[in-house]
């Protein structure tokens, strides 16, 4: 049964240092939140799983969080480049970063093998993609019956998943909807998981077939409204694009970000302290 | 009709939609893609289904989205699957006519790197990666590609090969056991390019009103082929470019800037 | 896009001799309309799919349209045993029934792999048990990144899968909800498709992330009220449980079958005549 | 608490009810082992969380169903997930604490045999066959197993193994890789029965109120075992007798028939 919650017990608690994560949510209901409270207290040497690493791996990698990013397409959508991603990578600024890369496709099954408890997927893709020549964890695999060669990916199996959910009852059922993105994938592989939603409820009033984790597959839910922002929950708020443009700015250069990350992150208490600030 | 004033690449975007036909299914892209597709599914094509990999199927936007799971994409869709599901099922499960991408570099076998410029481990310029498209353009029954021209784009040979065009050319693709056929037409800012029947080498098939074999020329990196039949594009109709106007105007009012789907 | 048909046409134009047939539904929605067509259209020496055959299947054994029959649990739900089924497995009548036998297990999984289009699943199953002994096609494999052996199956990919749903609208978009078993993977694994539905509406008004199957993978859809009876309809009517007893005793005796054939199936139109000579 | 009167039947049913914990998640068999999975919910256990192979997760039905797939189990679930999902997130995925099974035949290990009696291609009679069965015996913890005791049911040899309870004893489960940790109750009209730490065959641990060990002889087709501490089962209270004949009450005026869950 889920532990209802605040993010700071659920951080302290839940994620230690040298931690594999994943935090989820495919440009909807990103897990901003949670990833300042990681970096409001500091973890380090992370190993960083999203398929989008977005702005919010951006944020953690410049914060000095992350040793390793595993990601299938990391930009700052509709914008450009991930700028501390990138220094990281190239400049190895705050630290080094190693990168595992793989296709979306590719990760997307590798999520589906975790939560079906098997070592691995089977998918047909990458041929003729050079990424397996620099991702030793991309291998082939012939069908027993027709000889045909796929490529096969090992499993997902984070130590901790992180998503944001619309809403949670007062058991700790999580009800999502809209873009659903690798959400219940990544939690149901992974070992732990912390849900962040819009709002606790006393009925889910959910419809048939929802897309509903069950309280005994989550450790912590935790209410964190605008707990999405700048990405959107589907219901409750729109993507806060003029931030996605404004991270530009924000991220390109070192001493502006750790500013930036010093002032509305470490600074605050939590995130509705962060929104103040933001606010201004 | 009068000749209209239009900018090469509303030329671009135009001819790109005009390339997908009604009733497609078709995986979209990001950027250039994305608006192409909107602008056939707002003109000739109303029956087109757009997917996008974040999950929406059938959607038909309001307004251009920023990225690919934007709420619009879901709320006028017809479902909602899950990530896996769309790579699962809808691509992998060889549903998909047309794949649209776009490209940060291009050989002349329509081979695409997204990933980086220059040495992997040490790169110049490091690009966000493959995302959805090595398995688009591998099992999309066919792919249209959208792009801007210039010999920085259009390159001798890829710093990376991300996703599979014409491989090496001739059969060889399909000796790879990709199932679609891949690229069957790149639409730039200048022209329109076709692989050979044979060689599957990129000519160019069509030429926007105006430009020059010697423009095109000098925006690839290759020794670029025309076709013998090379014609002209038709310039876009004042329908076509109200259309994608309107489109851009209200997709620039609700993401709050000028330009969105670039 | 799906030609919206009557039943009978849509059997006829879809369904051949000789075709391999997934006609799904667990429990809920099982398409026994379409299943009636098929008897009545006096298909023959179809190879059928079905997770648990159920009457549906036991009808279409005795009536002589099956030469083989692909399933994972072959008996009458509360009930006891398919008599239709047994006497063809056991005595050839009314002719010889090949049978390839499965889990739940593996043939959901082989559904998988069909709407997937790969050529094979991966399980962790049948470690032990007998079936493989009786069954080529279930084979191994070893996993490239853990070594591990797996059960492998092959996709299962039927010439034409027949389904009932809930409610199609007028595009013939379909919706289905409530215990949704292994059909939309059974669709999308097939070749052609026919869906019978409750009712043909405006507008499904469908919630979000509802399980639907768009026009455009569907080849037929036929509006078929109570098609689903003696199973059940969510939202629409309830098993009838009385039949399915009765069914035991109608199924026991080849004669009495075959007069309940006759007289329900062959010398009806359509379904709608089926239920009212079933009425008395 | 004074002596009540009850059926063998009901013994057996309390008994099996008892043996699941409160919060356990349950993979619930149709017929017996369902009986007892909700009479445990309506007593001792209240937040044990069935899961049905049809598709539901979290069912609370307010009768017992008829087959595995009844509407009750959809709309009294949590969620409803797919077939496939069920079994490869939830049964495969390692999250299903007790698989609750029933058998046609069972040997000294708890193998289960569900298929056939006699040669598989010229059967004796014809069983419905494997069902969920062989992945739940893997998957599942743990599995208890609940049928009634004869000779004809408990036998030396299985005409064919369908399901693993502890394959040939000793390590042999576990060295077949089997994930989960196989039976460790089978409950009967008669008694209940334990897997030795070691050899892992079944020994009886209590005897059912009345009922002998030549009772117990009689119905098994093997050299039955008897722990040395084997008690005496205690008899349904009237709390859960009431609950039971409740729930099979309201069962029957549902299905129109004197008895479900059989």
């Amino acid at each position: 049964m889920a532990k209802i919650t605040t993010l700071s017990d659920a951080v302290r608690d839940l994620i230690h240092d040298g931690d594999i994560v994943a935090m989820e949510g495919f440009t909807h209901l990103i897990p901003f939140a949670a990833g300042h409270e990681i970096i409001r207290q500091r973890k380090r040497d992370l190993t960083l799983i999203r398929m989008t690493p977005d702005i919010i791996y951006d944020q953690l990698i410049g914060a000095g969080c992350a040793r390793k990013l595993i990601f299938s397409w990391g930009g700052n959508p509709g914008v450009g480049s991930l700028h501390r991603l990138r220094d990281a990578v190239e400049k190895q600024w705050p630290s080094p970063l190693a990168i595992e890369e793989h296709s979306h496709a590719d990760l997307a099954n590798a999520y589906v093998a975790g939560a079906s408890n098997l070592p691995f997927a089977v998918m047909r893709g990458y041929a003729g993609c050079e990424l397996p020549k620099y991702n030793e964890t991309i291998k082939t695999i012939d069908c027993p019956f027709t000889g045909e060669r796929l490529a096969a990916v090992p499993a997902i199996r984070p130590d901790v998943t992180v998503i944001h959910a619309q809403m949670a009852d007062r058991k700790g059922n999580v009800l999502l909807w809209g873009i659903l993105g690798v959400q219940k994938e990544a939690v149901l592989a992974a070992q732990r998981s912390i849900v962040t939603v819009e709002e606790i409820v006393d009925d889910l009033e959910a419809w048939p077939n929802a897309c509903i984790l069950p309280s005994w597959v989550v450790n912590c839910v935790c209410e964190v409204p605008h707990g999405a922002t700048p990405s959107y929950a589907h219901g409750y708020y729109q993507r806060d694009n003029v931030f996605y443009r404004a991270w530009d700015e924000i991220s390109r250069d070192r001493d502006r970000f750790t500013a930036w990350i010093q002032r509305h992150i470490i600074e605050t208490k939590d995130f509705s302290a962060y929104e103040r600030v933001l606010a201004g | 009709m009068n000749e209209l004033n239009y900018t090469t690449d509303e030329m671009m975007t135009v001819t790109a939609s005009r390339t997908l036909r009604n009733g497609a299914v078709c995986f979209v892209g990001i950027g250039l893609p994305s608006t192409a597709a909107n602008l056939a599914r707002l003109t000739h094509a109303p029956e087109v289904v757009l997917i996008y990999e974040s999950g929406p199927i059938g959607s038909k936007p309001h307004v251009l989205p920023l990225s690919i799971g934007d709420g619009d994409l879901a709320e006028t869709a017809d479902t909602v699957v899950s990530t896996p599901e769309i790579f699962r099922y809808w691509l992998q499960g060889g549903r998909v006519d047309v794949g649209f991408l776009g490209a940060a570099q291009l050989d002349r076998y329509a081979n695409i790197n997204t990933t980086v410029i220059g040495d992997y481990w040490k790169p110049k310029v490091r690009l966000p990666g493959a995302g959805g498209a090595p398995e688009i353009s591998s099992s999309a029954k066919e792919v249209l590609i959208i792009v801007k021209q210039s010999a920085r784009t259009f390159v001798e040979k890829l710093d990376f090969l991300t996703s599979v065009g014409h491989l090496r050319g001739g059969d060889s693709r399909q000796q790879a056991g990709l199932p679609g056929r891949g690229p069957v037409a790149v639409i730039t800012d200048l022209c329109v390019m076709e692989p050979d029947a044979q060689t599957k080498e990129l000519h160019v098939t069509r030429l926007h009103p105006g430009v020059t074999q010697d423009d095109v020329r000098k925006a690839t990196g290759w020794e670029i082929k025309f076709s013998a039949e090379c014609g002209t594009t038709e310039v876009p109709t004042a329908s076509e470019l109200t259309t994608l106007r309107d489109l851009q105007h209200r997709t620039s009012v609700a993401h709050g800037r000028t330009s969105a789907g670039k």
